[in-house]
């Protein structure tokens, strides 16, 4: 996780907890921190920095925040293509996340991953996946080896709502209900799977593809963080008990294009429709408003947490560019253990 | 609006996807049984914009947008294809026929010989193949030998835009199931294409270059790599003829033997993994076929035996390069 | 189908239209149709003259023919390995089903496809199927051909309740919801997918699995052919106007083993369960009973309709021993078109 | 009760399924985090009951029977894999591998390679080959070369008890995806296998009988063929050499091409399609390996390019017998 450095809050109202009131401030910094991460990434592309394209998270922050600020470090996550936020919410570190999207030696992999296969086994990472629905499998495993070894842990499965679209993912679902398998399946509906909206590839009820094969099911507004925290504290206490799998679907917007180089995107979606959420429904806009409103923290403060972040990341650029690739010779190590 | 609109003159250059774009639109306007479908196919025209226009032409019934189901809509194409339609199925990225292969293998390739040649299946599969394109391991696979060896497809690779069209037109017409493979690179490589209806059958090989020393036997975007190759050669006084099977399956054999026992040298290139892939068969053909006339073991030059990498120095050394094969070419020639 | 001969009734009560009479002993005699078929495949079996196994659909006929009774001859049905009672009901002659159970050149499909893909373009039927599932999708691409093309048909995917383990069941339904397309998904729940009971492998409730794709989806008890036929009917109809795709889940019982070979079942299933089904819920005792009871027919009648159709069985038989195998010249035809 | 407990001595004579079970029953024994899952494990022990008595000494939480969703569980065991367990994952018929193809290549092959070599995947797929058995084309096919193919795999084709018993315990032991390939017309085979611990190690090939005159290279139930084959070939005066790579990946081409370059004749058979497969890899390496020392082409037979047909006269023909294999080199020899 981030190192939520000095503390930012200036009064903290007598109703709520100190514990919560830390989680709160938490859960700010860190979707600050993927915010400022991801703004890095689109600059490295932007000045053809960066091999390839990378897929942006900003906007969708407090979901990967809410649901990694419920798990314990030893949990196990999976990501996607658009895994930045989820692997930096589950405790990775942003120079060693840069180095691989810029494919470096110093690079969670080597450099042989890049930004859609972030994987660390220090914070539970088991990798982002640049197959659509390719990791609901892995995750269910690990929550069957959690049940087996009976260590306790619990697997949380991020996928984006075109991932529904992937016969795969029920049949996993069952499984792990069958197995009753401490797996949470969080579906991170944004309304689009590339540049087509979900209505058009999504028929019937999302939450009942869950509930019919038994799993504990529940929606949340994914722009607030505090209300995916709350709701997945719930269904991820109640797997790690062995009570079975639990799915959420939260309804959240990517505010960038489906990756960094699609920019006109009004073929597919108004700006009117991006400038409503952007302005309307931001996670971190909102929960800075709240945390002001209940006196938790005050705008000097917030704003300095940005701006640390900013600088944060960009010293990370810094060492990514700097670090040297791979050598050639490594090509072919690591192809067999 | 599609390119086949702006023109009938002669020496008209357009890009591999406008040729592709081209054929698919030429095919739909005269068959209204042809159709499209496959991930963001309709408004936006395929990632790559190949697709771009189609949908104006021709209606989101006959230009459809499915959701991220390969199995399904590729089962689903299997299915319109028995009864009446000639679906041309998008699978984005070539990496991705790994959830088809129920569908492509046991279900289409099959349908035909077990109704004892009752039901056919004429759908088309257009996906994508090649590396380099710092897209890391799970969007860079040449998958296409895996098809290959499935009795009951038929297997396309062109390198051209003109072979591109006319292929592809062939591939709509044909009553089997097709797999098409596009190399993403290749996109916008221009070429000479005609404007009007031509097809270029299947199971004929083309000689892209004649030469005399050597021949380079290749595929896809290699056939570009060996003719870069060849320009490298002939400065060094090597006469390297590049021949290019086309079609996977129906295979050329006797063109690829002929080109082999004329110069007595052969490489064969290919962007799919070397092992047990297609430069092993292309190879064992000559081997077999030109034994008593070569002068030196055929040379197979494919991916590296390593899933590809991200970081692009190391990317760049999986793929045979006009370098790499130059090199191998000169060494065997003995210069 | 089978011709109905001569009529077996001897009177017919006022309340039933003559059509429904009709229709009702017209069930009747396919249901006898099927088992007798069936008989003689096992027999086959036994005295060891057919190649390889076949799968039994005795016990289940009246799911095939309660619903293939409200299909057009020109609708579409897929079917499965255990697919002889969906090609019979949907009209296929047992002569040329028989020759293709023992590989003869005579058979449906040259003796290439044999007992699991029996498959015949003059009744519709696209093909019996190997693959669990595996004929979801074709099932749902003809009905795409059959919107298309505006041909009126509809198309009929018959499986196990094993399919729903496969994925691609979910795939397909969502497309047939999204794009409005006539076709059935039939679900022959016999509680066993070969040798273990479905609650081991089916969490949920099944219904919920297809009204999660929003279809219109009933059960129906899978023993009474005239429930089965009044759903179907409904529910195709419903397709054919263009209201989409529909799901039936018929519970039944296979009396046999999984296939012939299965012998001793007991470690897997009682003697007692497969006794009351076999005398309880018999479809064609039952439907039987219920015509003697209406006076739509008497036993003798019904009697004689079991021992034409077995007459006409052995027959077939007869026809398919003594026709010849392909030439092996043949065994590179038709691989490609 | 597993047969690993009948005895201890020498001369022990099992069948094919014994040595798999008693491999799984051993490693199950020794490391508890193995476990086996698919559909009818459990109870069934399979349908060729292959695992009968597993369940009886090792639970139902290590000898898990599944829905029928190869791809579901196939995925579940990578994941499975990665964090501590070791899975044996049991797909029915090799036919069905279809659906486990992206699980399998685009997961399970690259987790480790993707990561940086930080994640690992220790799991072993079992499935299973062969025609012949009159289940036509969905159910008989030898799919093999497809995972061949694919970097990140290893592949186990066994051809004796003994072997089957040792590869497999060496692939639990593999820190890799290993796919190992039973051919279902052997489970009955018998023959001398240790009651108790050994491996072969995966990437050594076995000489099966030794010959002068052609070598024979075959894998899987083909070695059989192979070895009948080679006492007709004796009877005609012709000394065949039968080697049995054992595992296609790692490949011991050191091996085959010795052979090879000693008896200057070499006829590979394998039980996949002949196309764009096993036979062509071999042949390719051999005809390279050997090139200087070779008489005649390679030979390659394997199964005819048709969807495998039900009807028994037509299948037997698809695939290499020990006449045609007889014949086949009594041609190559002059004889
Ligand atoms: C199996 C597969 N099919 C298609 C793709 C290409 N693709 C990459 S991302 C994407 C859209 C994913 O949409 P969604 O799951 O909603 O995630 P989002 O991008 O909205 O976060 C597609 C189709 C893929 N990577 N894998
Ligand atoms: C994809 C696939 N997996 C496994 C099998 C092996 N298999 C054949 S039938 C069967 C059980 C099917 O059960 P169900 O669908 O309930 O049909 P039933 O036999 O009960 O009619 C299995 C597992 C197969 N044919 N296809
Ligand atoms: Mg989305
Ligand atoms: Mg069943």
């Amino acid at each position: 996780m981030i190192p939520s450095n000095d503390n930012p809050m200036t009064t903290a109202t007598e109703t709520k907890s100190s514990q919560d009131v830390a989680l709160y401030l938490r859960m700010y910094r860190q979707m600050v921190a993927i915010r400022q991460f991801e703004a890095q990434v689109n600059d490295l592309y932007t000045r053809a920095l960066m091999p390839g394209l990378a897929h942006l998270y900003i906007g969708e922050e407090a979901i990967a925040v809410g649901i990694c600020e419920a798990l314990e470090r030893s949990d196990y996550i999976t990501s996607t293509h658009r895994g930045h936020g989820h692997c930096l919410a589950k405790g990775a570190s942003p120079n060693l996340m840069f180095a691989e999207l810029l494919g470096k030696r110093a690079g969670y992999c080597k450099g042989k991953g890049g930004s859609m296969h972030i994987a660390d086994p220090a914070t539970g990472n088991l990798g982002a996946n640049a197959i659509v629905c390719g990791s609901a499998g892995i995750a269910t495993g690990a929550a069957f080896t959690a049940k087996h070894l009976k260590n306790n842990r619990v697997a949380v499965c991020f996928f984006g709502e075109g991932a529904l679209g992937q016969g795969v993912l029920y049949e996993v679902m069952n499984l792990a209900q069958l197995f009753k398998l401490p797996v949470i399946y969080v579906c991170e509906n944004n309304s689009y799977s590339e540049y087509t909206h979900f209505l058009e590839t999504t028929a019937g009820e999302i939450l009942l593809r869950a509930t019919a094969f038994g799993l504990d099911a529940e929606d949340v507004d994914g722009q607030d963080v505090r209300a995916v925290h709350t709701t997945a504290k719930r269904l991820i206490d109640r797997a790690r008990k062995g009570d079975g799998p639990g799915f959420i679907l939260c309804n959240t917007y990517r505010y960038h294009g489906h990756h960094v180089g699609d920019i006109n995107r009004e073929y597919y979606r108004s700006k009117q429709e991006e400038h409503s959420w952007k302005t309307e429904r931001d996670p971190i806009l909102n929960l800075g408003k709240w945390l002001i409103e209940q006196k938790l923290a005050d705008a000097p403060a917030l704003e300095l947490v940005g701006n640390e972040l900013e600088a944060e990341m960009k010293k990370a650029v810094e060492f990514a560019v700097a670090s040297p690739y791979p050598d050639v010779s490594e090509v072919n190590e690591d192809v067999y253990a | 609006m599609p390119e086949s609109a702006v023109g009938t003159e002669k020496d008209r250059e357009i890009t591999f996807a406008q040729a592709v774009r081209e054929a698919l639109a030429e095919e739909m306007r005269r068959d209204s049984t042809v159709c499209i479908m496959g991930e963001d196919v309709a408004e936006a025209g395929t990632p790559f914009k190949v697709l771009s226009g189609l949908l104006e032409e021709f209606g989101k019934d006959r230009v459809i947008d499915t959701p991220i189901s390969e199995a399904g809509f590729t089962g689903l194409a299997v299915g319109a294809a028995m009864t009446g339609m000639r679906p041309v199925v998008d699978i984005m990225f070539g990496d991705f026929i790994t959830l088809t292969m129920d569908q492509m293998v046991n279900q289409a390739a099959k349908v035909h010989y077990m109704s004892g040649g009752k039901w056919k299946v004429p759908m088309v599969m257009r996906t994508t193949l090649g590396a380099t394109r710092r897209s890391a391991a799970q969007h860079s696979q040449s998958l296409h030998a895996w098809f290959c060896h499935v009795p009951g497809l038929k297997v396309i690779l062109p390198s051209t835009p003109y072979d591109a069209k006319g292929l592809l037109k062939a591939a709509i017409r044909d009553d089997n199931p097709v797999v098409f493979f596009e190399d993403k690179m290749m996109y916008k490589m221009k070429g000479n294409v005609p404007a009007g209806d031509y097809t270029v059958p299947l199971g004929l090989a083309d000689i892209k270059r004649t030469g005399e020393d050597i021949s380079l036997i290749a595929t896809s975007s290699m056939v570009q790599v060996a003719l870069g190759a060849a320009t490298m050669l002939e400065e060094i006084g090597i006469s390297a003829e590049v021949v290019d099977p086309r079609t996977m399956w129906p295979l050329d054999e006797k063109t690829l033997i002929e080109s082999a026992k004329k110069t007595s040298r052969a490489i064969i290139l290919d962007e799919g993994y070397e092992r047990y892939g297609v430069t092993a068969e292309l190879a064992s053909v000559i081997a077999t076929g030109a034994f008593y006339d070569l002068d030196a073991p055929v040379k197979r030059m494919g991916a590296m035996h390593v899933p590809i990498p991200f970081s692009p120095p190391l990317e760049d050394v999986t793929v045979p390069t006009e370098q790499t094969v130059f090199e191998a070419a000169r060494k065997m020639c003995g210069k």
